[in-house]
């Protein structure tokens, strides 16, 4: 059965409008959507509202070609391939941006708790840290806690009632436009089948409104219902879907192909100033789709970072380089 | 295996630190583990003396036991050989349930209480520099009962005060008030522990659980008391220094060099003279 | 790598005494942890407290036989095979059992909760229904909430702060002493194996103190360690393991066999009276130990239920009868 | 298939109440289905009218398409061809999150906004007969925007005040106060509607959203309004009747029986005179 969920690459980033906010599949440097934030960052898209897990790659892209407004979330970096997000801190340092710090569990109960329609989760992590502190509360700051898509408070304190277990952050449920997903195999009705680690793909999945999920493959839906326990993601929770193969370079994708780590590495190395940002943006970006992007990358690194069908991972990357 | 310590000329300073490190963990115990040194670290344990040791990558793989370093906790090396491979809510539940023995962080500032920032040096508000984020640390940092810290040693880094609590030291921040009060008070059931040690590259240091705070336990080969105490802003206790950091066993340089990072992804290999 | 969790079944009974709270693996008429709840029967054990997601004919075994002295659920019955439950209705008419009830979703919010390490979890379902009514919180009234099992409260009510939600009902966290969980694999070192639906178990096993795990079949640890996207508990969660063929009977388990629809029948219409009760276990439990019971249930029922591996379910049994 | 409407002798009663369950559905909802004559309903719809319905079993199945009727929601039956077998968990957390259209549901007594109880029978504290609880009914009754009840119809359960509301109708109680409310007023951004028919025994009842009061649509063949009048405890409006329950389909027929229930587990077959 068709379910009609089918769309391009450009029919993806055009959901995504001016103002929207925003949220991806992955982990640090694995399963980022980047051929569709490409493809956001061609069509200049302005004023996103990112609210992630934890940052990475497509952060520092989007950041730096200008196209967010806040970034809310704990975390940016490449790992090994660059040790801090250069981009945001730039723009940080120059007032261009907004940044709502949360900790990484923070967040992820946040997402959790939309995931599941309820308000808020209750948690004891980062109890007595300045990410509480009431001075720090940024889009309060600015003025922008209107109760819908940004919750009233940053955080709440409360005290848990039933077993003394003492002093409970509150923290609000992270609601987001538009979720992109980056996986390995989706269904034509929208199943998903990740392998690996499935990061906090199932809770951005169902904490957004639209989500989008690219994969390496569409299959046939039967295919992936043979299996039903295997699946990661309901049919029903996926509006649109695009293959996109190799869609999550420069990050990797379990079983597929190693992050590029030498193209991250030259981002970082490339993209401290803004003049070398756009610079990047025109050799890799602009006036290319992802066909032309492929290409341009070329077979020989594409060979090499695919991953060996036994272990999972490629065994031709030299890798810290 | 050859269990006698090296020489000074066999080992570097990565070496040394991977080595203290990994004396940190006991057998049996549930670590929490990010990237880079940590992991070898947890890794040389497992080869050694903590054989039964359950790792657990803040990524969603529990129980893991990769056969080579992975370069990052989503590696796809992390998922051969764990028992689950899941993702960040599994990964954090078990934390906040309390099943973590231990974690190993890292910092870009510390100071005599054992906070810790990784989110920016100035002030948050307009600062000099912004860093990567707080990411897991104040969650390891919160839900286990150990948590070890390894730093590069600049006297700017052991400071005061740092200019942002990313991480729970001892002694925190009471908020919405800020009045700094003992960490045991404000954690109620989820206080189990805190930060245990700060392994620097000069010396290795602990803490006093009553009063927080923080003294010398050994000084690395070459360094006195007095001399790490000048690279401290604060006045460090040197009172309870124990003797030099224990260096590296052959059996250890073996396992880091030939088995855990043969390709010197995170710890290079000192080269003979 | 042996990891010493393995127990037998009498040693794994020993492990509830009397006065335990307990758990279980499993929905309704399916993966309930038969075996060991014969054992505990036969051990006489006394003054249980049961928190289940929700009842099934193992809450109806342990009732009828009066090991159990507070049950705090939201359904019990036999499905198909038996409406209700007809040993705890008649425990509760005679006043010899504390009954405490909550929807089935907040018990699994309750497990979730602990499953997580929080005191509670918010929740919107169930506003207006007498399960809120404040004269019917029985463990309360009972004098027994110490805030260290049992919560200080049943529920309380709060106001989402963040996004104007409306009224929340607090749930106390589920925490229980054992949970007794019956899956398909173990693994030696406690990794568990659950094909099809997972129901609550991974929350169950999380929220208890100590958790056991009968398995159809303990397998190389090793096994299951190939492939780690398809497990669904971590070793470190399990302390004992057994292995016991056959242990879920007369529930059903997904892909091993089916639903003894005739056995729980017949116990359904033979428990109505206490003395019903006691000549059923004397024939079904007591004197017998688990392949006792087998070969009392002989090969031919036993071929008959098992399932059709392709199908996953059996197609000897004649359904609904 | 032929869509001509049965005659009276080749269909019962069960039938009847399936088809007019089935009818409820519209294409593309999301719908929460308990086991028994609800299910059957559903599938029916799935064959008919509906082909693109979103099966959701509370024990964790999402979208699910059993090949065969399950005898249970965890009956292996579920499994097949679901997108996705999962737990409680998921299934719940989509209830919330807003995903569901319809939920079906039974009860042992219905009040006139449409509360219902399955929980016991006389004073909670010293009942007259204990029932099984409330299983999922509040849960799905909250959370999805439509809630339709099938009920079998005796005077002592169209009951004037059920003894327990285990699922929430359109006025209920707010607590801990226990003043009766509009569900509305109490469930804030959870509202989305409620319980939006009866089906029972006798005929279809609906309700009006405002008053929350609950009136008879349609009266089953046999059956005039002042006779389903005399069967309810409490005043039945009548005066919004629009006829008669349509009849089954003969493809309806053909699909309970020959396809979706030929083993009669729940509905059973009318013998030919």
């Amino acid at each position: 059965m068709s379910s009609g969920k089918r769309i391009t690459l450009q029919q993806a980033a055009e959901i995504v409008k001016n103002g929207s906010s925003l949220t991806f599949s992955g982990f640090t440097i694995w399963r980022r959507p980047f051929a569709l934030v490409y493809e956001l960052i061609r069509q200049r898209r302005k004023g996103l509202h990112l609210i992630e897990v934890n940052g990475g790659p497509q952060t520092e892209f989007l950041v730096g070609a200008g196209c967010v407004d806040i970034w809310e979330s704990c975390w940016v970096g490449h790992e090994l391939y660059g040790k801090y997000g250069a981009n945001l801190s730039r723009k940080v340092g120059n007032k261009e941006i907004l940044v709502e710090d949360y900790s990484h569990a923070e967040m992820l109960f946040r997402f959790s708790a939309a995931a599941s329609g309820a308000p808020y989760a209750v948690t004891q992590t980062s109890l007595g840290t300045d990410i509480h502190n009431p001075a720090y509360d940024t889009l309060g700051n600015a003025g922008l806690r209107d109760g819908r898509r940004i919750p009233l408070h940053k955080y709440r304190f409360t005290e848990d009632p039933f077993f003394g277990a003492g002093a409970q952050v509150m923290v609000p449920a992270a609601k987001v436009d538009v979720a992109i997903l980056c996986v390995q195999q989706v269904g034509e009705e929208g199943t998903v089948r990740v392998n690996g680690q499935f990061y906090s793909d199932p809770e951005v999945a169902r904490a957004a409104d639209v989500t989008i999920v690219m994969a390496e493959e569409i299959v046939p839906e039967e295919y992936l219902r043979r299996d039903s326990d295997l699946n990661t993601i309901t049919s029903f929770e996926v509006d649109h879907i695009l293959e996109v193969p190799f869609g999550a370079h420069p990050t990797g994708m379990f079983g597929r192909y190693d992050v590029d780590g030498a193209f991250l590495k030259d981002f970082y190395g490339r993209t401290r100033t803004q003049e070398g940002f756009d610079d990047f943006a025109k050799e890799w970006i602009h006036g290319l789709d992802h066909l032309g992007y492929l290409e341009k990358l070329g077979w020989p690194k594409m060979l090499n970072l695919k991953a060996n069908t036994a272990l999972k991972y490629s065994t031709g990357v030299k890798r810290g380089q | 295996m050859n269990k006698e310590f090296a020489k000074p000329e066999e080992y570097g300073l990565a070496d040394l630190l991977c080595c203290a490190a990994s004396r940190e963990v006991q057998d049996n115990e549930i670590v929490f583990a990010g990237t880079g040194l940590p992991m070898v670290a947890i890794m040389l344990a497992q080869k050694t003396h903590a054989p039964n040791l359950k790792l657990i990558f803040e990524a969603g793989t529990l129980d893991g036991r990769p056969p080579e370093i992975p370069t990052s906790v989503g590696d796809a090396r992390c998922e051969m050989g764990a028992s689950r491979s899941s993702g960040l809510h599994d990964a954090f539940s078990i934390a906040q349930r309390g099943y973590v023995d231990l974690g190993f962080l890292g910092g870009a500032e510390v100071d005599q209480y054992g906070n810790v920032n990784t989110t920016c040096i100035g002030d948050y508000l307009s600062p000099e520099l912004r860093l990567t984020g707080s990411g897991g640390n104040p969650d390891i940092n919160s839900f286990a009962k150990r948590t070890v810290f390894i730093m590069v040693h600049e006297k700017r880094r052991f400071t005061e005060q740092v200019s942002y609590i990313t991480s729970p030291g001892w002694r925190v921040r009471n908020w919405p008030g800020g009045e700094t009060v003992h960490r045991r008070e404000l954690y109620g059931a989820a206080y189990r522990g805190g930060p245990s040690a700060v392994i620097s590259t000069l010396g290795v240091f602990r803490f006093d659980e009553e009063s927080g705070r923080i003294y010398l336990d050994t000084c690395h080969a070459g360094n006195t008391p007095e001399q790490i105490r000048d690279m401290c802003q604060f006045d460090l206790d040197i009172s309870r220094v124990s003797g030099e950091t224990l260096p590296p066993t052959r059996e250890e340089l073996h396992y880091i060099h030939e088995v855990l990072d043969p390709e010197q992804i995170f710890i290079p290999k000192v080269k003979p003279v």
